[in-house]
């Protein structure tokens, strides 16, 4: 059974949430199948952490042929990058089942589908097999947006569709594109992930493949200025869809960059990685910006995810292994401590009925423990040293200082950017006098509480000892910069586009 | 000579039932002059030894179907009055023409590369009930049952909504 | 060279574990039941002192060893190694550290017995309690730290407590507003610090990225990194330390229980900055220019400050803009290359100001709470011990000789005038006169003249014992301190300055005696002048005065405050609410709106040609077909 | 020769879509389909004779049957619709304005 342990973890949740679809359950027997199966995928993918062995190639190869005739497979496999993003799905997953209960069995049956699709994304190293669970994991969250969302839900669920469809079929061609060049280069055909980096792509047609690429994973991420879904989603969305929007999904599309973009694009990426740096940048900096003007804290929350998601991103463009790393740790800190802002949102929405940063007030002393948990996850997001969010954010200002410095400086800015909005609200909502709204706020309860328990306790852990957990992810890391040693001849002779800014070099 | 000339008797009576159809005001007369475009058809199906048709064209369209719609004008007893007042007939017949027209010439264009063939008439039977029935019941069969269905559903449908004026007249 | 040792961890491990269980304490029982506060107080404690008595035990082991041998190093664990980016957990334990850790654990201790005096009866206790911890915890890893990675752990937790305990009084909006404010202030020094560190890695931190590898490795620095490096360095410092330009949230930190001004905002932390660039002494030793521009900002500071500290009337903003002063005359020390002279005036510092700000807190206990000096006056007879401590404390800051503030300030002036630095040397003495002046102003109206404020006057009594008793300690610390490093043209034999030398890369000039004369009598005529001015003001009893002109300009910070507002406060508001009002709904989302009003339209186009006639719809179709066959009839001939 | 039938079927078939689209009356639409499908017949009819094979015979048959179940359908609505409305025009149904 345990080489096929990528599989099960992918489709027990998908198993299961067909089948109560299928079935006529009731709300009671769908939570309690979602925990139960989402537990099992926890137990599941634990164990595949403490037998990876961080070689820095994909482990728990998975080949199955599919379509023989067009060289597609149903091939699995982690590595490193992907072990720690999938850690995060199965970790997070779980408590999103114990904290709200009042939800329709579709819910619950929508939750495992979007588990499984994004564990099998994440797992996926055929690029047809990826873009099928890339396509999967969208629709659950159609149906949940849609059906279960706020009341300004349609015109959300319009929005992120219209983003995320026309991002996908971009993608669709440039995988196509590269399948047929891989075809009349090589002569077979083939889709898989680690042959596709042979490819000697050049040329126009490889610049659009390549922004096809960089489009749909842009807005999925999102990159500025394709951010414009993510407000009116992640406010309108119910707070676990929006947890699994921020926590996991997004950062599927910087996984996507690292995976499919940096091997097979690197010379366009080498061309290009200063105006997505830029990109990257800026969207940190106009989000965060943006965040100090709501007056709705699920918003306030959605700007400064995507805020965060801006600078993880940067990490990637910046091409040094520094980067990288730190954005892959990010991407799991930024989980542990903005997708869990959200759930706390959620509480709070629950309890006082209202989003309004200007309906609360005084709840630290009505809730010491939501105060301190809420706390706990706030300075992680700002990046606090002795929580997860120091680490990434410190490697990914590092690597951008050598990559460019003024994108560095830039980036750098994300210590000033974050603290303010995240300081404003916390003193409106959890210092100053009690409201009505907040009067009767009751703190956390004994299963909530011990449901946060863990999350607070990786924070504080990802920040003490952080070695733990990069030793599995910096062989990976690594490798994707000395695999393409070759190619880094090549990209020395590309030039990259001409931006302003300043090399650390040339000083 | 004898079938062409037939030939020419059949096609321009058809012909002119057509017209006869678009240009009359009054649907009895059209239906009159359909009645004729039906056999004369039926005529040029002999010309081409398709006797089961030629039998059929008579029987069933010329007969029933035609019988049924002459049955329902009159049933509705129709007055002049009741017909939708159509002014400017003609100049929508010339209209309808004109955009007609490049179909037509287009359907004529392919025609004409089509390799011309006599049409003699058969013997061997060609077209009989025989041969026919058995092409139809041996290859034919699934498509013969799936048309049986249909003609099901639509005896139903007819039934339904037949049956509706009770509703209505509540 | 370096001795590992196992033990440097667990000195910012007891606070920081007394922190964690007082929290933990604290929260799960505050909206129950209240635990005694003897509890909190006792459980509080333990760690500062443990720390300090480990303190003691570092500071003689180091004393046994030869000179240039004293350093003890610890390496924890590996807290993160990425590609030639290797960051250890390390601590190091030399002279220069070991030196902070006794006045920090020392201080840190004392100041935590006060609290329990102070914060009776306070509903948050445990959590104020904690909060003191966790600040003495990081601070020491902030000393002891042994690179800047792991320093910057330490700065950064001491800026976090530090916020929470100016907003500890939480339901009050202001209070809040200036723990925002410190926050949000130290984050854009931290910038600087986390940039710097940065260029340094890139610059030479291959090689390790501890001190001993950087210091081993400056010299391969190129110039115009390591100036950029020192001055991004030096802004974290600014922030920390309250230097122009991010000065402004230390008055209004002043919020915050007095203790955590004492303790934090006087003694230990903002002194940080200035413990940083003498760890740095390698690097600014090697770039001469920085040092420069270093002791111009801080020896600014102290006059800005200093004009700023003649007119308050609150009685913790006039000791606040006192420690901005201070800190900028320890900046200049640190600038002009006298590292060991800017460490002292922070030791001796650490003792004077904490004393007058728990000597300030007794007042203001004593009041209920009033700070406004013109609420005040005539208390030398109610509260003897806290009057003679304070005056001890004042006396000390103002400069006078035999305090300790006197030969710290000294030797800071007669470093620059040595090294040349003349204005810095006039400016110098200059806010040594003003320092003296705006002292003894504050002791005069509060300590002597007629009671203005009767009924308070009424109730005051002197303060228990477990809050006299850490005052006479520190005053004890404030009147000899100074000693320890008293130079050779008094008898001594500079102690701090030959125990710091292996920490710090100085050079000392070698100028005559007159010099040191001529710095000495100037620093002394100072003080003379400024406390006479004071006394003829203020001795007999004066009134609350009313500013104009250049008063009033300076009464009110010169605007400063209200400056930053209008230029970046309120514009970053208003470009957060153009962004999202504005901006975001017509210029990124455009693309999409555009594309549903693009089919609104198309759609509203074709709604003309729907007419609802079947017919219609089949001449729509037939027109189609027709179009299609005349295009189709071309192709075939 | 086959070609005279070919171009009576087509010449059929126009007459039948010009019925459709330029006439109002039910009746009249109604039978200009039927003239269509006839003319489709004719020319099964005819290919079949091309080919002298008998399927295009089956077709026409098939269609037949098409076009007794369209009759069927077709006058049961007509009847519907001159009950409600009393009127035998095209335009009275006009729901699918948009």
């Amino acid at each position: 059974m345990f080489e096929h342990v990528l599989s099960f973890i992918i489709f027990l949740p998908i198993v299961a949430g067909l089948l109560l679809l299928a079935t006529p359950a009731n709300r009671t027997v769908a939570r309690f199948t979602g925990t139960a199966i989402s537990l099992a995928a926890l137990v599941l993918s634990l164990d595949l952490y403490t037998k990876f062995q961080a070689t820095g190639h994909l482990e728990f190869i998975e080949n199955i042929p599919w379509v023989e005739s067009l060289g597609i497979n149903y091939s699995l496999g982690v590595d490193g990058i992907s072990l720690f993003i999938l850690m995060a799905t199965s970790v997070l997953l779980p408590m999103v089942y114990f904290i709200f209960s009042t939800k329709e069995k579709g819910y619950y049956a929508n939750l495992l589908l979007v588990q499984g699709a994004m564990t099998g994304a994440i797992c996926a190293t055929d690029m047809v097999l990826f873009y099928i669970f890339w396509e999967v994991m969208l629709l659950p969250v159609f149906f949940m947006l849609g059906l279960y969302g706020g009341e300004k839900r349609l015109p959300a669920t319009l929005k992120i569709t219209l983003y995320t469809i026309a991002g996908s079929l971009l993608m669709l061609a440039a995988i196509i594109y590269l399948g047929v060049s891989y075809h009349a280069q090589f002569g077979e055909w083939s889709f898989a992930m680690d042959k596709m980096a042979n490819l000697n792509l050049e040329g126009r047609v490889a610049a659009l493949a390549f922004f096809g690429f960089m489009i749909a994973f842009a807005i999925k991420i999102p990159l500025f200025p394709f951010h414009t879904w993510l407000p009116d989603a992640y406010t309108e969305a119910p707070t676990a869809t929006t947890f699994v929007l921020s926590a996991v999904m997004a950062k599927i599309g910087v996984y996507g960059v690292v995976r499919f973009v940096l091997p097979v694009f690197d010379m366009e990426f080498a061309r290009y990685a200063i105006l997505l740096a830029y990109l990257g940048v800026i969207g940190m900096m106009y989000c965060g910006i943006a965040a100090i003007a709501q007056k709705d804290f699920k918003r306030m929350l959605a700007f400064s995810s995507a805020s965060h998601m801006g600078i993880i991103a940067l990490g990637v463009f910046c091409m040094n292994v520094q980067a990288l790393t730190g954005s892959i740790y990010q991407i799991v800190a930024h989980a542990t401590s903005t997708g869990v802002l959200f759930l706390f949102a959620g509480v709070l929405e629950q309890r006082t009925q209202t989003r309004s940063i200007a309906d609360l007030g005084g709840i630290a002393a009505k809730a010491p423990v939501f105060a301190l948990y809420f706390a706990i996850a706030m300075l992680a997001s700002v990046g606090l040293p002795g929580t997860s969010g120091f680490i990434g954010e410190f490697m990914i200002i590092l690597g951008a200082i050598k990559f460019n410095t003024m994108v560095g400086v830039l980036a750098g800015t994300t210590l000033i950017v974050g603290v303010c909005y995240m300081l404003w609200m916390f003193q409106r909502v959890f210092y100053e006098n009690p409201t009505p709204q907040s009067e009767g706020f009751k703190d956390l309860s004994l299963v909530e509480g011990l449901t946060f328990l863990p999350v607070i306790v990786l924070i504080i852990a990802m920040g003490i000892f952080p070695n733990t957990f990069l030793k599995k992810i910096t062989p990976s890391t690594e490798l994707v910069f000395s695999q393409s040693e070759p190619a880094a001849v090549h990209t020395a002779a590309v030039t990259p586009v001409q931006v302003p800014g300043l090399n650390l070099e040339k000083n | 000579m004898f079938a062409d000339g037939l030939f020419m008797l059949f096609a321009v009576l058809a012909v002119l039932g057509a017209a006869g159809l678009v240009l009359f005001r009054h649907p009895m007369n059209g239906a009159m002059s359909f009645v004729i475009t039906l056999i004369s058809l039926a005529g040029l199906y002999a010309l081409l030894s398709a006797k089961l048709i030629f039998a059929l064209q008579l029987i069933v369209y010329a007969g029933a179907i035609m019988s049924l719609i002459v049955f329902i004008i009159m049933f509705l007893n129709i007055q002049p009055e009741d017909l939708p007042k159509e002014e400017g007939k003609l100049l929508n017949i010339l209209g309808a023409l004109i955009i007609v027209a490049p179909i037509g010439y287009f359907l004529v264009k392919i025609v004409n590369r089509l390799p011309n063939a006599t049409t003699e008439l058969l013997g061997n039977n060609f077209g009989g009930v025989k041969p026919v029935g058995l092409l139809l019941f041996k290859d034919w069969l699934v498509p013969f049952e799936i048309v049986s269905i249909l003609l099901l559903v639509s005896l139903m449908g007819a039934l339904l909504l037949a049956g509706k004026k009770k509703e209505v007249s509540k | 060279m370096e001795h590992s040792v196992t033990y440097l961890g667990l000195i910012p491990l007891f606070p920081l574990m007394g922190a964690v269980l007082i929290g933990l304490l604290h929260v799960f029982t505050c909206n129950r039941r209240k635990l005694p506060e003897m509890l909190y107080g006792l459980l509080a404690c333990v760690g500062p002192v443990l720390s300090f008595i480990m303190a003691l035990k570092i500071f003689f082991a180091l004393k046994g060893m030869p000179a240039d041998e004293r350093f003890l190093s610890q390496v924890a664990f590996t807290w993160f190694s990425v590609g030639d980016l290797h960051i250890n957990m390390g601590f190091l334990a030399d002279p220069l550290s070991s030196l902070m850790l006794l006045f920090v654990t020392l201080i840190g201790s004392l100041i935590h017995i006060y609290s329990i005096g102070y914060m009776k009866g306070d509903k948050n206790f445990g959590k104020f309690f904690s909060y003191l911890n966790l600040f003495l915890g990081s601070m020491l890893i902030l000393v002891l730290g042994d690179s800047p990675v792991v320093m910057f752990v330490g700065w950064e937790g001491v800026g976090l407590c530090s916020y929470l305990l100016i907003s500890f009084y939480s339901d009050g909006t202001d209070n809040v507003l200036a723990g925002n404010k410190a926050f949000i202030v130290n984050r854009v020094g931290d910038l600087g610090f986390v940039l710097g560190m940065s260029f340094l890695f890139w610059g030479i931190g291959s090689h390790g990225f501890d001190y001993m590898s950087l210091k081993a490795n400056v010299h391969h620095l190129a110039p115009g990194v390591a100036l950029a490096t020192c001055l991004l360095l030096f802004v974290g410092a600014t922030g920390k330390s309250a230097q122009i330009p991010l000065y402004v949230w230390l008055p209004d930190a002043m919020a915050g229980p007095t203790p955590v001004s004492a303790l934090i905002h006087a003694a230990t932390m903002v002194t940080a900055g200035v413990y940083m660039v003498a760890r740095f002494s390698f690097l600014y030793a090697h770039v001469e220019l920085a040092g420069t521009i270093v002791a111009w900002v801080g020896i600014l500071t102290a006059l800005l400050a200093a004009i700023f500290g003649m007119f308050q009337e609150d009685i913790k903003k006039v000791l606040a803009y006192s420690t901005v002063s201070q800190l900028g005359y320890m900046f200049a020390g640190v600038g002009v290359a006298a590292y060991s002279a800017g460490i002292f005036h922070v030791f001796t510092h650490a003792f004077f100001k904490a004393l007058l700000f728990l000597g300030a807190g007794s007042v203001i206990c004593a009041l209920h709470h009033e700070q406004n000096i013109w609420k005040m006056g005539g208390l030398k007879k109610k509260m003897p011990k806290t009057y003679i401590t304070m005056l001890i404390g004042a006396l000390a800051l103002s400069g006078c000789p035999p305090f300790s503030g006197f030969f710290s300030k000294d030797e800071i002036l007669y470093s620059a005038l040595a090294s040349g630095h003349f204005g810095i040397w006039a400016v110098g003495v200059l806010v040594a006169g003003m320092t003296a002046y705006y002292t003894f102003r504050m002791m005069f109206v509060v300590f002597h003249g007629e009671p203005r404020d009767q009924h308070a006057y009424d109730h005051a009594q002197e303060s228990p014992a477990v809050m006299t008793v850490p005052l006479i300690i520190l005053a004890v610390g404030a009147l000899f301190a100074g000693f320890l490093n008293l130079p050779a043209i008094f008898g001594g034999d500079q102690m701090v300055s030959h125990w710091l030398a292996p920490s710090v890369t100085e050079h000392h000039p070698h100028t005559g005696l007159f010099v040191e004369i001529i710095a000495i009598g100037a620093s002394v005529v100072a003080f003379l002048i400024g406390i006479k001015a004071a006394y003829s003001r203020f001795g007999k009893g004066a009134e609350e005065p009313n500013f104009s002109g250049f008063a009033d300009f300076a009464y009110h910070k010169f605007y400063v405050d209200e400056l930053y507002d209008a230029v970046i406060v309120q514009p970053y508001k208003r470009v957060g609410a153009a962004i999202w009002k504005t901006i975001e709904p017509n210029v990124t989302d455009a693309p999409v709106k555009s594309v549903s009003t693009l089919y609104m339209l198309l759609g509203s186009a074709f709604k003309i040609l729907q007419v609802g006639y079947v017919r219609v719809y089949a001449i729509y179709m037939i027109i189609g077909l027709s179009v299609m066959s005349l295009f189709l009839s071309q192709t075939l001939n | 020769m086959i070609h005279s039938y070919l171009y009576l079927s087509i010449i059929l078939f126009c007459l039948g879509v010009v019925g459709v689209i330029s006439r109002r009356n039910v009746f009249t639409v109604f039978m200009s389909i039927e003239l269509m499908l006839n003319s489709a017949n004719l020319a099964f009819i005819a290919f079949s004779r091309v080919h002298e094979s008998m399927d295009g015979h089956v077709l026409a048959m098939m269609v037949m049957a098409v076009a007794a179940a369209e009759a069927a359908l077709a006058l049961a609505v007509v009847i519907l619709l001159h009950k409600h409305k009393s009127k035998l025009d095209t335009n009275v149904f006009s729901l699918l304005k948009g």
